[in-house]
């Protein structure tokens, strides 16, 4: 059953599916592993890596492509590639279901097994595979470490003969696992960290990382069985600005996370209250590719507006691309793994698993997962 | 003279004293020995000036016991000690029902205050005689170390109990014609004391000789009140209570409670069949706690979220620098998903300074668990949940898991028996092997610190 | 008599006093050395044995003298090489 | 005595030789406080928030220059401003004594009474006025930020469920104030942390922070009064050089902090070194304005070097400039401050005192500074 | 009837013993009195029943007693408990007196064995009398507070000892003829109990007072010696061994030794001199700094490189923390220069998370320094060199320093008397109110979260 | 007699064992509270009182009683208002 893992081609992506660590356990599975010339070279991993561990360099992107059982991709594929595909391969990446309405049908058409990696369930058994978790981990960190890179000071406090310098006053708004390894990162580096979420559960773990939660008695709010957060209404989301501008008045760097599952990332931090904040302070809107929390935000653009820098960062992940590429294929392993057949060394797909069944989006044919198909025609 | 000896005696009392007291410390306690050893001198050459005394059978006696304590104490391989000091005590306590035997045989005709601690002494020392000889034979393995069990063993003991109380009261009534009824109560002393030790098992000997010395020490301060001597009521008086002390400290070390020694044999058939109990979860306080894990060799501490919710990062790296300072290794076992972020155990133990060398992953933890002593398992739950291994039905089956429920000893620090993020019930909190140490975690790793400080 | 109760009863808080918390390493030589003490009954061998008894009380104090003084003897020699060697070990 | 404070013209020079409240306390001494126009603006302070410290607004540079008794500015001053200046008046600044000699040459002629702060004495008194502390070990921190940036990896160990990443191995060569916080900041993010320095004493002080010292027998190599280091023999430096280079091979990360009071940086990370190194590592070379301790590095670029990418980062203080004009003016506030004479309102010269002694370097017409002296009649 | 009263007496004395051991602890101190003081009262009760007493005068004696008792200990106010403690005291060594002056009076021709006790009771009653109301009266400000001297007052003491030691002898040789002497002894106690107590400053009164308790129990015991009773023995006993602790412990808690405290108004001359002692520096010992420290409101912790060398961070906010728990406000004083690098101790302070809002600034702490009990410096020297105030030719004149030779004890921890980075002698280390704790920071800080949590 | 010395020395290693460690606030209490149990003085006291001894030998008994009792009655009520207010302190 041959695994192929094209090069990403979408500009900007520095993050590459498969390491040669886990091409070594994918053929220790008994796979036959194909990988495109010049895989590693963002992350500093040569060819000879790869064949090292097992992996063959394929000759030429189109045929290979066309020939695979499996594919293995961080980016969702481009459109032209999707007739390239096999009937019957099996596609895994990241695929933005909700919104490629065109590209999953066209994955349908083609008879292609099109797995959605965001839609993985996010219960204990599957943390293994989903990459949603680990990506938005290492997000948190490069996010701090961009701020850190941008503000003119420092993060600790220190008592020096030069004066006494006061830690940076870091508010953090949305609590996934970003915004956890944010927190987590910055109180590492010293800053001083509120944070706020809607989900009351949240208030628990940010404290569980030494830091300070902003409570805002919103009415209602809660989350879903797959632990996301549900969508405000106008009332509660006026009613959260009104608090988040104070907060973000007094923080020096505000890092936005906030994300509902399946829509459109919160309106939070509008232009009047980046206006009420101290020149020279610093905003990063980790949500900027679902739309952002920052009004002013602009993806991968640095604005400037009263003096208070806002970074617009898509892929932060991709800033650490050597880890987050460890921890994709990592993941991509694990998933192959767990379904891996080992009699007939196939990955089987069996729709009524209770991951599968959340994150195959096509098979034979058709659009299979519920939620899409009901999405989609309505 | 008989002032000297009086005053002879007051000071070797006071040696004991001093002795016992500086035993109980690993710096001073061979210093502590030595005293304790010129109080006995002292006490010894000191009865040697009472009047009236004839030598030639004393100088005999002295003489071979001597030899025979000194050249067993040298021969003795190390690995031996308990079984020896199993036999010194026997030894103790025959002399202790010979001094009674022979007081009475001297002086049959006793006053109650005699016959009551000649009757004590007879059987108590007679206990003690055939108790650590049977103790010495089982942890030699000369007999089957395992325990012996037999039809109607509680009533055939509570039965001979009994009767001994009977020919006691008899005895200690008529003292004078009784010399036949001490005869026959020596012979009950001395299968009381093979009965009692019988049901008990090998690993639990040292326990049992630890409350056979105690009985020993007792069976001297009766001897001393027949002969009416104060250096042999406090000195035995010492030995018994300090004896009772020191058996509890070493149930606790073992995780057992003394009846639960005393008794277990009977229950012998129940806890072999090893079927996983369901049952109750067994709480444990602290200082049960502490004991255990000062004797532990092999740690290892597994954190989950509740560590983070406490915030017990620091008080925790304590209790591990306390644990390798006690001689023992110690290991943090980090589960990859433990907490609520990726890495939520690393932030928390790097604050906490933990250095990376001491984090081990699940993978690496796992195939040495069953040579762990303890599994500490500071609030987490999921990660360590047997079901994921066992129970096919469960929604995190399959998922690996630290496998604390291998170690010898698992103890469970949560607040409560509530679930934990995948919301299931965890099956280890039933085992044999596991107490749940209830409470905040910060606030029973204080605890547990503050009983290894008060040490 | 009574006073000997006073003195057996203050012994005892005294012996309960004095063993707190011992380190698990000196369980054994603790239970060893004050085993030892309990050889003290030597002293009432020693006087059962040299006073005037006929053979049998005569046989019977000296026996009980051999078997104290084994316990004496023995236990003090036995704890003195347990806790020689821990020395030796911490080093 | 009228102290003037001008905009700071060197490009990339983004710190302020004054804030406001520096401003104040200078007032509160009775000195009357001039700054040109738009002074803060690189770290977001407006004239405004100079005004209401007590500072007036200077309507022009050339006559503010001119006619001042105390001008206090960061970086040296250019040679063409140097006959502006009012003869007699006091010029506090970095200087740069030991190469800028026709600078040095022109102020003396000028009667002007220079002072260079990077000859402040390094002891226990004077250290309130240190700015080469101060501003080293803020560019120690942004050194560490800016490698975090740049590297593909995290800093901390994380154990999750894609895997163990490991954590980044930094080694530092050279450990005065800002390789301490080098150390410190990496530390605190959680890296392995491996340093060396030729002087003795660096090493319980490396350890007093939690990282590893590298021991290389040398010789002797020792240190002056002042706490600096010496030169080492060429034979010594190639001996360090070999032992390096293991450490280099090994680390994920290198930054360079070596000086020689005086002189010009020692290469020490040469070209075949940075070979040997891992492809993605980084390398900052922190020394690279004084002559650089690595072979090809180069001010304020980026060059990438068989894989590895080679930071050459001037003025790093500059990248928290907030902080670091912070620093930099209270150090100037404690100077002032310590030779105020009180009752005239004066800065008083006394050339024998034990600070200034070692700082001013002209003064009536002449070069006093002994040191200075001795090289450039050498 | 007799042997009911034996029993009582056992059984007060084991209420007694276990009263007291509940008394030393927090949360069982009231129960522990309480105990205590059923012991009492079976102790009376049974007394009464001894056989032949003339009951009239006893219960005459026993209102009065009592009445003056309950409504002196309801009167008083709080803040004058020790004054009343004192007196009480002082109530009970005159009734020792008494006993023996009694017991004599009934009984002149004494043996010796009652002769030495009825000589010591006297003396140890009469001493305590007068000493004890003589404590009062400088507690309740009655006299003048402050240590009175006087020429030769030395001699004078040794020479009244001399005397009564003589007197004693005469006495117990003789005591059938010796009334007169014994009148003698007693004025003669009396005196000596006004002269050790007068040249003692009233802060000290708490110790001596502890100290005369401990003494009226050993008058009690004496007591307990001439009528051949064993509970006035062990209880009498009790109270004097253990006041004789409690005395040492207030001493370390006052930072005294004890020969300090009763000899000091020999030497107050030389201390109210206030010229700053340039001599020895004087180490301390963790347990005597822990007994200050218990006893401390208010501390501030002044680190320095010596910390960061010592990586005793971590330690030091464990301390902290015992500190706070035991109800003192904490704060740690960072100077700007401490360490080696800007933010050195900053830095280490985060890594073991001490709370930013603890760590405040050298010019917010000076001010308060005077109201601080105790500040302790750890590894820290130059900066808090006060030579930088006082000696205008040292190198660091002028530099701000952390004054916490201000604050009412200092505790210097450091390894010799080696001096910091500036490379110069401190004073600090010589000055009246500063302890040495030698050693490396980390083992230092150590042993005293070790004497607080075995505490 | 020599009991009675037995009985000494026991009760004062049993008074030293007794008293470890005691927090600061428990001082005065304790001292209090043990100055309490010297009153014990009053056993010999009333025997005193109570045995015909002419005026003198009574007088001086009753006196005893009369110090004894307020020891003993002021003694114990003083320190149980102490250790009353540490309570009262605590909530
Ligand atoms: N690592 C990740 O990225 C991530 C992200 C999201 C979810 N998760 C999930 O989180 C779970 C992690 O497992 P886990 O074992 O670490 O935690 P867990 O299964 O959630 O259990 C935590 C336990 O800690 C106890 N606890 C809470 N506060 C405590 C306190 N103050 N003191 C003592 N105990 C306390 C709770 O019991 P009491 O209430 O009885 O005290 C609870 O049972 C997994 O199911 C994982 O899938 C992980
Ligand atoms: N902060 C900065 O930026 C910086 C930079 C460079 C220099 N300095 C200078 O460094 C000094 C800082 O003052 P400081 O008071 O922090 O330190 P210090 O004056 O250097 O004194 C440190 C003291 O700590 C003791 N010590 C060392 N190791 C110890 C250990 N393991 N355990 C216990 N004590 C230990 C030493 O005494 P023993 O040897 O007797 O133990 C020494 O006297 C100032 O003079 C300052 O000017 C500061
Ligand atoms: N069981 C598992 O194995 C597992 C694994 C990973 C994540 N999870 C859980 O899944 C959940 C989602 O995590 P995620 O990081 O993917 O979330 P996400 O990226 O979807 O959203 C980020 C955060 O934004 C918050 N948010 C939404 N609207 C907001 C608003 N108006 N204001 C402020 N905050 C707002 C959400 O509550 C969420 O915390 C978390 O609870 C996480 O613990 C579980
Ligand atoms: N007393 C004070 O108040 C005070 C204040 C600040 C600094 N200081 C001291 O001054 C000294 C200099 O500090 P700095 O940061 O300005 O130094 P620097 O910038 O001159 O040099 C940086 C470091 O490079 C090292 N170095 C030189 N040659 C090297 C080589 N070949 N290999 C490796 N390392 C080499 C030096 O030893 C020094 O530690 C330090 O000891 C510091 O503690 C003292």
């Amino acid at each position: 059953m041959p695994v192929f893992v094209p090069k990403e081609i979408e500009s900007g992506e520095t993050r590459v599916a498969l390491v040669p660590e886990a091409v070594k356990r994918l053929v220790g599975l008994g796979a036959e592993v194909w990988i495109e010339a010049g895989l590693g070279a963002s992350i500093s991993i040569s060819d000879r890596a790869y064949q090292e561990a097992g992996g063959q360099i394929a000759p030429d992107r189109q045929s290979a492509l066309g020939s695979s059982d499996v594919i293995l991709r961080v980016r969702k594929p481009p459109e032209n590639e999707v007739s390239t595909l096999k009937s019957g391969c099996i596609h895994v990446s990241l695929l933005d279901a909700f919104h490629e309405r065109d590209l999953v049908r066209a994955l349908a058409a083609a008879g292609v097994t099109a797995i959605g990696l965001e839609m993985l369930p996010r219960i204990t058994i599957a943390q293994k595979m989903d990459v949603l978790s680990s990506q938005a981990s290492l997000a948190g960190y490069a996010a701090v470490i961009a701020a850190a890179g941008t503000i003119d000071r420092i993060f600790p406090m220190m008592m020096t003969p030069a004066g006494t310098l006061k830690p940076v006053r870091l508010f953090v708004i949305g609590v996934g696992v970003a915004g956890l390894q944010v927190i987590a990162t910055a109180r590492r580096l010293g800053a001083r960290v509120e944070a706020f979420d809607t989900r009351p559960a949240v208030e628990e773990q940010v404290q569980s990382l030494g830091a300070k939660f902003v409570k805002v008695d919103l009415g209602e709010t809660g989350q879903t069985a797959q632990g996301y957060a549900r969508e405000l209404t106008p009332e509660q989301l006026e009613k959260q600005r009104e608090v988040m501008a104070q907060h973000c008045a007094k923080a020096d760097i505000v890092i936005t996370t906030a994300q509902v599952f399946g829509r459109k990332a919160p309106l939070i931090v509008t232009n009047p209250m980046v206006d009420q904040m101290q020149p020279g302070s610093v905003i990063v809107d980790m949500a900027v590719e679902s739309g952002g929390n920052v009004e002013c935000s602009l993806p991968d653009e640095t604005v400037e507006r009263n003096g208070v820098r806002v970074l617009g960062l898509r892929n932060l992940p991709g800033r650490v691309a050597r880890h987050a590429s460890e921890m994709y294929s990592n993941n991509l392993g694990s998933l192959l793994e767990h379904f891996w057949d080992k009699e007939s060394k196939i990955f089987r797909i069996d729709l009524s698993d209770e991951i599968l069944k959340h994150c195959v989006l096509t098979h034979d044919g058709k659009i299979v997962n519920e939620t899409i198909e009901k999405l989609y025609s309505a | 003279m008989p002032a000297l000896i009086d005053w002879s005696y007051i000071a070797a009392a006071i040696l004991f004293i001093l002795g016992l007291k500086l035993l109980g410390k690993q710096a001073t306690a061979r210093k502590g020995n030595l005293i304790s050893a010129v109080g006995m001198l002292i006490a010894i050459v000191a009865t040697l000036l009472v009047s009236g005394l004839h030598y030639q059978w004393i100088i005999v006696g002295l003489v071979i016991g001597s030899a025979i304590g000194a050249v067993a104490a040298q021969r003795v391989q190390m690995t031996a000690m308990p079984e020896m000091v199993a036999l010194f005590n026997g030894a103790g306590g025959l002399a202790s029902l010979l001094v009674g035997w022979v007081e009475y045989h001297n002086h049959p005709n006793q006053l109650l205050s005699a016959a009551i601690p000649t009757f004590l002494a007879i059987l108590i020392g007679g206990v003690t005689l055939t108790g650590s000889v049977l103790a010495y034979a089982k942890l030699a393995e000369k007999v089957q170390s395992r325990p012996v069990l037999f039809p109607y063993q509680k009533m055939i003991n509570a039965g001979l109990f009994l009767l001994v109380l009977l020919f006691g009261v008899i005895f200690c009534a008529h003292p004078a014609g009784s010399y036949p009824i001490l005869l026959l109560l020596i012979l009950l002393a001395f299968a009381l004391g093979v009965l009692t030790v019988i049901p008990i098992g090998g690993a639990d000997m040292p326990v049992v000789i630890a409350l056979l010395n105690s009985y020993s020490g007792l069976a001297a301060a009766a001897a001393g009140f027949i002969i009416q001597n104060t250096v042999l009521i406090v000195a035995g008086c010492l030995v018994g209570a300090s004896g009772i002390i020191l058996t509890q400290i070493m149930c606790k070390a073992m995780n057992r409670s003394i009846t639960n020694v005393l008794f277990a044999g009977f229950g012998a058939s129940t806890s072999s069949a090893g079927v996983a109990v369901t049952g109750e979860a067994k709480a444990i306080t602290p200082e049960s706690a502490y004991f255990v894990l000062e004797a532990a060799a092999q740690v290892v501490l597994v954190p989950g979220y509740g560590m983070a919710v406490a915030q017990a990062q620091h008080v925790l790296r304590e209790l591990a620098d306390l644990l390798e300072a006690n001689g023992a290794e110690v290991r943090y076992a980090i589960h990859p998903v433990a907490g609520r972020m990726p890495g939520h155990m690393n932030v928390l133990l790097a604050e906490a300074d933990v250095p990376y060398e001491q984090l081990v992953e699940m993978d690496a933890i796992n195939p040495t668990m069953a040579t762990m002593d303890v599994a500490i398992v500071i609030g987490a739950n999921d990660v360590v949940n047997p079901a994921a291994r066992e129970d096919p039905g469960s929604p995190i089956y399959g998922m690996p898991i630290i496998n604390v429920d291998e170690a010898g000893t698992v103890f469970v620090l949560k607040r409560s028996m509530a679930s934990g993020f995948a919301g299931i019930e965890n099956p280890l909190f039933f085992k044999a092997n596991t107490r749940m140490l209830f409470g905040d975690a910060k606030a029973s790793l204080q605890a547990l610190v503050t009983e290894f400080k008060s040490s | 008599m009574i006073l000997l109760i006073f003195i057996f009863i203050l012994s005892a808080f005294l012996g309960f006093e004095l063993i707190a918390k011992v380190p698990s390493q000196l369980h054994t030589p603790l239970m060893s050395g004050s085993n030892a003490i309990s050889g003290i009954t030597i002293v009432g061998a020693l006087i059962a044995a040299g006073t005037e008894g006929g053979p049998v009380g005569t046989t019977l104090g000296v026996l009980a003298v051999i078997f104290a003084t084994v316990n004496v003897v023995g236990g003090y020699l036995v704890t003195d090489r347990m806790l020689a060697m821990f020395k030796g070990k911490k080093k």
